[in-house]
């Protein structure tokens, strides 16, 4: 198996999907020629010529309500938002349209996309290039949200998105673009929309995070474990909407403790959702409250700053601990 | 370059009917007598249909909708220009045109009554009613993308919209892409004058619609909206230039509506009555009606037995959607998404559980005080 | 004191504040002539003249983004958002710009405006005229939320927000427009903003609500008093974010059991934050899990079975009834 | 009105200096030494000062930015225009500009190294950085809004952007807005062909940006923005015309960025060395220095002093800018709101806190990993 970053992962399953089924095209600003800002598209247009990888003019509204128009036409579009801080400015489509065809008309059309955007923060961007705004597309009934925290699932997840048969909006941690490699097989792999993965097994807590989180989330278990012990079960959401919460409750259930953490804001988060799903469900099994670690409810400070407002392995460490501590 | 002019550039214009009902000869369409008694059946049709839903949701039998009397022409005139292979991407005051293109009365009146049903649509290659206003010209243009992109031959888009729609962002933006993308679609703004009660001149300062396809190299027409055969001519010509690869055209269509904006509002707080009659002297229906007495395609006899054909097929349609039954209160939760989830189903059941309590709790407070047809017809 | 409805009370609320304040200027489509689809804006464009009771063409993002330009220039724009489902349309310039401008300059500029949006379910109306997206824009750091539940304290949280110096999103239940009528005093009133309110007094379960929910949650708590006597809080949130969690909390740790009512869907929304934050501050109170009376996580479906999805008494009744016998 | 013609319209171009540095004379503004001079000497401090960022930023001293060289007539001949009632709204590649209108390079350099403080401008009604494409065209309009209310005489905003902010949405809405409102705005497309990787041509089917303004009822220019002169002459015809009330004008500067879209770019990707030449040929400082020299208001020796002077001031600013300190990492729980919110407090302690266990664990495991200076100079 090769080894490969997340954009180069991005940029196989792209290639793959639109190797074998022509119906697949990529659109958005730069994605062509340029192969993208991050390079997710490269060589696409070469392959495939500017009539599947498509530059677009300089409008995020007109690349998602052209993509809705391709995939009632029968297309599978996989639209790019350069940045995910730009996406609002497609949220009427997305709102109003792509998560609303197939309930409109009785299932009648669907409209099987994807949206494509980098997201988060940590390397040092410009205003609107950090945040970590999940939970906005998340609350929109109709439309999954997926986050893949490497190479591997990242590959497998796209796959699966752009097989998917409604909208997905597929967020890409920026930091892990190039960050590490992975194996990553050349042959198909699909990981199941909806469905959150336990990536280390354990008995007294459950950590749970997602996107470029997971890895210091790694690093403050183990950092734990080396210095008391502890047995953590680690777990990466993967989709965020539709919520996988029965791996969650189960998990939960078993450890009786919970730590989660994200990048974003702490209010009316993808955290807050989590811990309302672990009341419903596994209230009498919480031997403390569900403790978070997140950004704050400030906006998004300039990169000279971010590295305090980000959560990192010795905030998630002190938070495990005062969790186990309880 | 010092100082120069650039330019000269130019939009079209386009009446072939009066309001008299006498016509250019050298442009009149070549349309054989079925095709012009379609159209002409199509906006009576139309008329009727929106005259009737008027007096349902007066007496409370049907919910809000937007009348579309004073836009016959705009919108079947072009439906009669399209094929099948078209598509026609409606918003939301355009019924002539969607029955028309084969959606039923009955599932209109559905619709409007608060059910998805409605838009089960029959008609091939027809999206549905569209509320965000402007949204759907994006939606055509990545239809027509789509086709070109399939290598459909002798298909386009036609999408429709209002004065109102030019102002919005999504608007400027298909037309942009329509432009650079080259692809096979035709832009029908029916420019009815207003907005709900804001006036053409606080929409836009464009002296018309139509120059604003300057704006984006593609072609520009303004067309007497109420004019069924100079609206056909147009869209006509536009899907001609569509077809052969010549891109998009921009056609506004000058017409008004002489009702209310939706059921829900009161013109007569924005516009005059003097306004409203100007504009009904130059009714649509009546002006084509005097083009086929005159052309002999239609006497009084048959008009009056047109008349009653489609009052008789409006009613037939009322009393079919008054019986319609079978809404099963879940139904949302099959068409969130096309594939089952967990999260989906759970909340499916406590839904399920929450209306089998209200019904014991309806049957046991409140006898009778529900229609027992059927739960969630409300 | 007069009595009015909740229109009448915003348009109360508009008029005295233009009156004593030429900077205040209200826009949007058909606010003008028409005094809004609603009437809200009702004699303002009479009295005020157009250049302070703008009709403007018909462009959501555009009455942002000029109502910021103003904000920026020293007006304070009210302006109006026809439908909350067409909001979306605007979500670029409030979360890239109305709600960062203050941090961005570091308070050299700030953006007062407020943007008023009808949301919500129950009165039989067209697609896209029936949700509550609250959590949409609470999520968006530096945007404030606002709900008043009937024309009392809407006439004073308008007022309030009016005058605050950052952006609010001010939310109005459509379908306690005209439902019903209070007294309203036609001197100034003002309720500060950030502030939930106790409506009604309580020991043995809170109840939180906002909108139009507080009136079927008074009704499910009487209900369940006059079956049981049980002595129920009730809490109205008035300001979604920031979130007046301390109040919510001090009567949690009273009362130990708490219910959650909203119109929104359940995922990722103003209820999953408010347990969130009761988890964080009562976790040792808790009795019971809290539970939440909501809408589903269904694209709000048309009008016919609207009223199936929306809580009702008797859903509410239900829910208290279960967490007091958790 | 059968099959008609409606037009023609026009906009119109204006160069004034030649890339040769000769001139129009019939067109040659009536301007002072001084103000030629100072024309002049802004334009070269955003060149220089550009370049040195340049070099700050490969070797890490500073963060992603967008130069702006090849831009400097198109943005600073418009301020050239304007007084501090003028409101300047900017989007991000015009450095010449805001030092031009009394922004400090320290500053800019400041908000490059990821710190708010660089927007604390001291600079007159001059609106910070704005990133989001097209957005601050619709502030400038609501400005301009706000100006007129309150009677402001003499006054317009003028507002930046670029070739590829003519696609967004709010591009069109805040033309549209400005024409229906008649308010003094000037709009200033920087249309330097490429959008990051996109050519115009692609960005757009409209043979010039300026004809754009037909779709509004609004001024349109073309103007060579490689031309200081005549950026400056069209923002001043188009200011006089905001003053008296004429409306908005909408001028697109034919100029070019001979360097990277951003720091982050590499334009080898997508463009040609030879397509870069030429436009180098056509560099705006040259051409100005040519006139200036011309004029006898230049000659080489005093053109090498400004030099050196441009290039001290801009020495100064990195090194005050390298020694600033005083950067207290809470400062964003300060300006989430004007007023103070026990949620937002809350937070901030915890935040406080975690800064702290995050200095103390630094301090005892890996010392001297951070620059000592500041908590928060990352
Ligand atoms: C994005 C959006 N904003 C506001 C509305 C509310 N609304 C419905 S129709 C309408 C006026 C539309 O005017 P126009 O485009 O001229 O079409 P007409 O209704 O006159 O046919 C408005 C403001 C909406 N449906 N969508
Ligand atoms: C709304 C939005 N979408 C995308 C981007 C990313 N982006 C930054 S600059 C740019 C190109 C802008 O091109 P143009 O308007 O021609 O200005 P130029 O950079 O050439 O000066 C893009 C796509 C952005 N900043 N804002
Ligand atoms: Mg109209
Ligand atoms: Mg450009």
């Amino acid at each position: 198996m090769p080894k490969m970053n997340l954009v180069s992962a991005v940029n196989l399953a792209l290639d793959q999907e639109m190797a074998q089924d022509d119906s697949v095209v990529v659109l958005g600003q730069d994605v062509g020629v340029n192969g993208g800002v991050f390079r997710a598209t490269v060589d696409l247009y070469q392959k495939y010529g500017r009539q599947r990888a498509i530059d677009t003019p300089l409008a995020e509204s007109g690349i998602l309500g052209t993509s809705i128009g391709m995939a009632l036409a029968g297309l599978r579009p996989v639209c790019e938002m350069q940045f995910s801080g730009f996406s609002y400015l497609m949220a009427g489509q997305l709102e109003g349209h792509a998560s609303r065809y197939r309930q409109r008309s009785m299932s009648a059309f669907s409209v099987p996309l994807v949206i494509r955007m980098p997201y988060g923060g940590g390397v040092r961007a410009l205003e609107h290039h950090s945040e970590s705004r999940e939970a906005t597309y998340a609350h929109f009934p109709g439309t999954k949200v997926v986050i893949p925290s490497g190479p591997r699932n990242a590959r497998a997840l796209l796959v699966a998105s752009i097989r998917d048969p409604d909208p997905v909006v597929f967020m890409e941690p920026t930091r892990n673009y190039r960050a590490f490699k992975e194996e990553v097989p050349l042959e198909e792999e699909v990981l199941p929309l909806g469905k959150a993965q336990v990536v280390q097994e354990g008995t007294e807590l459950t950590l749970i995070s997602w996107g470029a989180m997971l890895r210091p989330s790694l690093a403050a278990a183990e950092q734990v474990y080396q210095r008391r012990g502890a047995s953590i079960e680690v777990i990466d959401l993967l989709t965020i909407a539709p919520l996988d919460s029965d791996t969650l409750a189960d998990s939960v259930r078993k450890t009786g403790r919970c730590v989660v953490v994200q990048e974003a804001p702490r209010g009316f988060s993808v955290s807050s959702e989590i811990i309302a799903r672990l009341n419903e469900k596994v209230f009498l099994y919480l031997e403390a409250p569900v403790k978070r670690v997140t950004h704050f409810d400030v906006v998004t400070p300039y990169f000279g700053r971010e590295q305090l407002f980000l959560p990192t392995p010795l905030r998630i460490a002190r938070a495990l601990e005062e969790t186990l501590d309880f | 370059m010092p100082r120069k002019e650039i330019g000269p550039f130019f939009v079209t214009s386009l009446q072939i009917l009066e309001p008299d009902g006498s016509w250019d000869e050298t442009l009149e369409p070549d349309l054989s007598g079925d095709q012009l008694l379609r159209l002409y059946r199509s906006m009576l049709l139309g008329r009727q249909a929106d005259q009737r839903m008027l007096k349902l949701q007066r007496q409370g039998r049907l919910g809000t909708f937007a009348p579309s009397t004073g836009h016959e022409a705009a919108h079947c005139g072009p439906v009669l220009a399209m094929t099948e292979r078209d598509w026609f991407v409606g918003a939301y005051r355009e019924l002539g045109a969607r029955l028309m293109r084969g959606e039923s009365l009955e599932n209109a009146l559905l619709l409007y009554n608060g059910f998805e049903e409605g838009n089960r649509s029959e008609a091939p290659n027809t999206t549905p009613v569209s509320i965000i206003v402007g949204a759907q010209y994006l939606h055509a243009v990545g239809i027509a993308y789509a086709m070109r992109y399939r290598g459909e031959k002798n298909a386009a888009a036609v999408v429709f919209g209002g004065d109102g729609s030019t102002s919005e962002g999504d608007f400027h933006e298909a037309l942009n892409f329509a432009g650079v993308w080259k692809v096979p679609v035709v832009f029908v703004v029916q420019n009815n004058q207003w907005a709900i009660s804001v006036p053409l001149r606080l929409q836009t300062a464009s002296d018309t619609l139509a120059q604003k396809a300057i704006a984006y190299g593609i072609g520009g027409i303004q067309v007497d909206g109420n004019d069924a055969l100079a609206m056909y001519q147009a869209t006509r010509e536009a899907l001609d230039r569509a077809y052969s690869g010549e891109g998009a055209t921009l056609i506004e269509a000058v017409t008004y509506r002489t009702t209310m904006h939706t059921t829900a509002d009161d013109p007569t707080r924005y516009r005059s009555q003097e306004e409203v009659a100007q504009w009904e002297a130059r009714d649509p229906l009546v002006r084509m009606r005097r083009y086929l007495e005159t052309k002999g395609l239609l006497d009084d006899q048959q008009a009056q037995a047109l008349d009653e054909a489609v009052q008789a097929e409006v009613e037939r349609a009322v009393q079919a959607f008054e019986a319609r039954t079978g809404f099963p209160p879940d139904v949302p939760f099959d068409h969130v998404f096309g594939t089952r989830h967990a999260e989906i189903e759970e909340q499916r059941a406590l839904f399920l559980e929450s209306v089998r309590w209200e019904q014991i709790a309806r049957e046991h407070d409140e006898p009778g005080d529900l229609a027992p047809r059927e739960v969630g017809h409300a």
